[in-house]
């Protein structure tokens, strides 16, 4: 009997030991994390829209769309979050859009958890390039190991065209959900 | 106090670097393999795992040793997990606030410290059998073992994989980067050859 | 419903095969595949307890977790029950048959430092799987360990009358043969590209 | 903020609570008896499950030593601290007990052995054995690949020409090579006296046979038997010893050369 009671009380004292620590901890990081999620999507916007000085949310259910305006107050366009499911893993990724919502400023990938090498490639300078200044009517389309042809059209990394795919089609539903939401 | 010291201190030197080369958790005893083989796709993330780990190890191996006559056989191995748990989550949440791009980059594997199978390995073989002193010692000998080869087997994989270690531009431009080094399969063939290489130096060292 | 219900079936165990390309539960991948009828016990054992800590675990997940929001316990509280539940399998085998139990006897305790168990919890909750789905998932992953547990210990029997190099034997082999084998899992990658 | 500190405290305590009593329920209904000098005894050992001592595990090691079936000085991990461990627990001094050492019931080293054939496959001697017999004339006789040195964890075993030579003081008797031989020539066998006498053959066909096969192969003439008066004796064409009888021996080395094609050896 002095045995059971051992047990649970040993397994209780040290749950108890261990949730109060790990409140403290969480309690002190929270706010340092978020610090650190915010000026991340910021460090991300200001990439996008170089000359942009201030960018505020824009109310839009849980989308993340942000009206990005230069110093004289005009508008630049928008940046908004797009994400979905990529080869692997979830792809997570800002994109900049002008305000006649058609053409592309660029994008960002802020987490994705494709294979390295390959189809982490998708975060490598030359193919975000090719978004800056892409058409998106009707759609962004993506075409293999050839030259892009018109101008919504991008070139898939060779050997991962799953995750090409993914960012377009990611791209795509984002956009069409934010022009639904704005022509509102 | 040198009389207690030298009564705990009989073979702690040998406590300590055993975990460096003779019982290395990696190549002799095996264990710990999952971390090994995800996070050192680059040397960095070898070596800030190496270290996240050394943090948990050795301050879950205090504990374990100073709790280590209180606990009954029943729930050891619950107690001792949860303890490791508990170490690990405060690692977690506090490399995301101070070092908020490494905890990105390392992202499902630093909660899998937790399972890591040398800590509980550790604790159990030893920690939950040995004073705190000589724990405390076991545990940074095994870490910096850990940490060791991480960073070895970081620094391969990145030299092949990305031409750079710990991003600095190694290989020129016309190196054509090894792909299979950055993907599951690189880690798997090249540890098995690390280990392989590890064995061989050990019998030619007993040899002659 | 039931295809996206085999769907995770399938990426569970096959195209994302929580060894060959997640790198969890290599400790005893590597330990027990030495012959076939342990792999066979250590697969079925591990499948059970991980079916068993994907219900558990998304119970508490959501009734605790979500309902109070202490995201940060997730890892306390979850391995606390996977602990828990390998002890109580012990206990329960050694009573019922002890010959299992002398067969299995020094894998249960490796199941909890078993990566692939705690591994699935983490992904079940990043995957915002339902219920049904969690349980499918665990059930998955642990076909997926078993099946690669199976082939590496077909693979190593053979071994046994092979002639490899005095260092490689033991770990070094398997871990070759291991990425050998996560080269060909990656075959079935583009299987589900949904 | 402070009720998040009360529920996380709340929540995990009361996760602790619930799980230590259905522990403590399950270890109430599924108590196993179990003699509590086991649990002892898996205390004292290292706990490495390294399986040196012949067990899978080291808690059957220690059940085997509560049973009797196992020597306290087997675990090789744990070394004699850990013996003299077990056997204060057991209550058993660790007697001096007869030591065992394997020895090996061939006496054809390579230039001696006759081959029927030259066998190029894989180098261990299971393998040479399945293939009819391996290369050697004698279906008794060694065939020197090494499997016995392979197996020996403890380093006792070298190959001399051909032929294993056993180390007496790093044998721990724990008859890993006995169980790999194919050809079960080697056998464990207790040192009664110093110097100790054992028969290097294992070729039980009749004298004639043995000859043809092998130059120093016992042909059961039966000199052993007369000059030792029935300490050697020969049975089914074989010569055997009895151990426990070899200390009446008055001069052990009269007797090696007595034996005509030279099957007695000393350890």
């Amino acid at each position: 009997m002095r045995n059971t009671v051992r047990i649970i009380s040993v397994l209780t004292v040290v749950g108890l030991i261990s949730g109060t620590a790990l409140v403290l901890m969480y309690n002190y990081a929270n706010p340092r994390i978020i610090k650190n999620q915010k000026n991340e999507m910021e460090k991300a916007v200001y990439k996008l829209f170089p000359n942009a000085k201030k960018y505020d949310k824009v109310a839009m259910g849980d989308d993340v769309v942000f009206k990005v305006t230069d110093k004289s107050g005009k508008s630049l366009g928008y940046a908004f979050i797009a994400e979905g499911n990529g080869y692997q893993g979830p792809i997570k990724m800002m994109a900049g859009i002008k305000p006649d919502l058609a053409t592309l400023e660029g994008i960002e990938i802020l987490e994705s958890q494709e294979t390295p090498g390959l189809g982490q490639e998708i975060a490598s300078d030359n193919f975000r390039a090719q978004f800056d200044g892409l058409k998106t009517s009707p759609e962004i389309t993506y075409v293999k190991n050839a030259k892009p042809g018109s101008p919504n059209e991008i070139q898939a990394i060779t050997g991962a065209t799953i995750s090409s795919k993914a960012v377009c089609t990611i791209l795509n539903e984002q956009i069409k959900t934010i022009k639904q939401k704005l022509s509102k | 106090m040198n009389n207690v010291c030298n009564q705990t201190c009989t073979g702690c030197g040998k406590e300590f670097s055993k975990g460096l080369w003779r019982q290395n958790p990696i190549f002799v005893q095996v264990l710990g393999m999952c971390p090994t083989l995800a996070v050192t796709t680059k040397a960095l993330f070898g070596f800030s795992m190496g270290m996240a780990t050394a943090f948990v190890l050795i301050c879950s191996s205090l504990a374990v040793s100073v709790i280590r006559k209180l606990v009954p056989q029943q729930v050891r191995i619950a107690t001792f997990t949860v303890i490791i748990a508990t170490f690990v989550t405060c690692a977690d949440y506090f490399l995301q606030a101070n070092f908020y791009t490494i905890s990105k980059e390392l992202g499902p594997y630093v909660p899998l410290i937790v399972v890591n199978c040398i800590i509980l390995g550790r604790q159990e073989a030893f920690a939950s059998k040995n004073g705190v002193f000589r724990s405390l010692l076991d545990a940074i000998g095994m870490s910096v073992g850990f940490t060791a080869v991480l960073i070895l087997l970081g620094s391969i994989r990145e030299l092949l994989g990305f031409g750079t270690i710990f991003n600095f531009k190694i290989l020129g431009a016309g190196f054509e980067h090894w792909v299979i080094m950055a993907l599951p399969a690189g880690a798997f063939i090249t540890l098995g050859f690390l280990i392989g290489l590890f064995n061989w130096m050990n019998k030619k060292s007993k040899s002659n | 419903m039931i295809i996206n219900l085999v769907l995770i079936f399938i990426a569970a165990a096959i195209t994302q095969n929580f060894v060959l390309t997640y790198f969890l539960g290599i400790c005893p991948f590597i330990g027990v595949s030495r012959k076939l009828d342990q792999a066979i016990g250590m697969g079925v054992a591990t499948t059970f307890v991980m079916t068993l800590a994907a219900c558990v675990t998304w119970l508490i997940y959501h009734f605790i977790l979500v309902r109070f929001g202490l995201p940060f316990l997730q890892y306390a509280s979850f391995i606390i029950v996977i602990a828990s539940l390998v002890q109580v399998v012990e206990m329960f085998i050694r009573k019922t048959s002890p010959a299992l139990y002398r067969a299995l006897g020094i894998y249960l305790p490796l199941i909890t430092t078993n990566c692939a168990i705690l591994g699935l919890t983490l992904f079940m909750v990043l995957k915002e799987y339902t219920f049904l789905e969690g349980i499918i998932f665990g059930l998955g992953a642990g076909c997926g360990f078993t099946l690669a547990l199976l082939i590496m210990a077909g693979i190593r029997e053979e071994l046994e009358c092979c002639d490899i190099p005095k260092p490689l034997q033991g770990a070094g082999i398997t871990l070759i043969i291991a990425g050998l084998l996560a080269l060909s899992f990656m075959g079935f990658g583009g299987l589900i590209g949904k | 903020m402070a009720n998040t500190v009360i529920t996380s405290i709340l929540s995990m305590a009361g996760l602790g609570l619930f799980f230590a009593s259905v522990l403590a329920f399950m270890n109430q209904k599924l108590k196993v008896e179990e003699d509590p000098r086991v649990e002892k005894i898996a205390g004292v050992l290292p706990g490495v499950n390294c399986g040196a001592c012949a067990f899978t595990n080291c808690h059957l090691y220690a059940e085997a030593l509560i049973k009797g079936k196992a020597q306290p000085d087997q675990c090789r991990a744990g070394g004699e601290q850990v013996a003299s461990a077990i056997s204060e627990i057991l209550g058993v001094k660790v007697k001096k007990r007869i030591k065992e050492i394997a020895t090996v019931h061939c006496g054809a080293d390579a230039s001696k052995r006759k081959k029927k054939a030259t066998y190029l496959g894989i180098k261990t001697c299971v393998a040479a054995h399945n293939i009819f017999g391996g290369e050697i004339l004698c279906e008794y006789g060694c065939l020197g690949y090494g499997d016995c040195r392979e197996a020996c964890p403890f380093g006792a075993v070298k190959l001399v020409d051909g032929l294993p030579e056993i180390d007496k003081d790093k044998c721990t008797a724990c008859a890993k090579c006995v169980v790999v031989c194919p050809r079960n020539i080697i056998s464990l066998q207790k040192m009664e006296s110093k110097d100790f006498l054992y028969i290097t053959c294992n070729n039980p066909s009749k004298g004639a046979e043995t000859r043809k096969v092998c130059p120093v192969g016992c042909i059961a003439c039966g000199i052993c038997q007369k000059v030792t008066d029935g300490i050697f004796y020969v049975e089914n064409n074989l010569a055997h010893v009895r151990s426990e009888r070899i200390k009446e021996i008055v001069n052990p080395q009269e007797v090696v050369g007595k034996c005509p094609t030279k099957c007695i050896a000393k350890l």
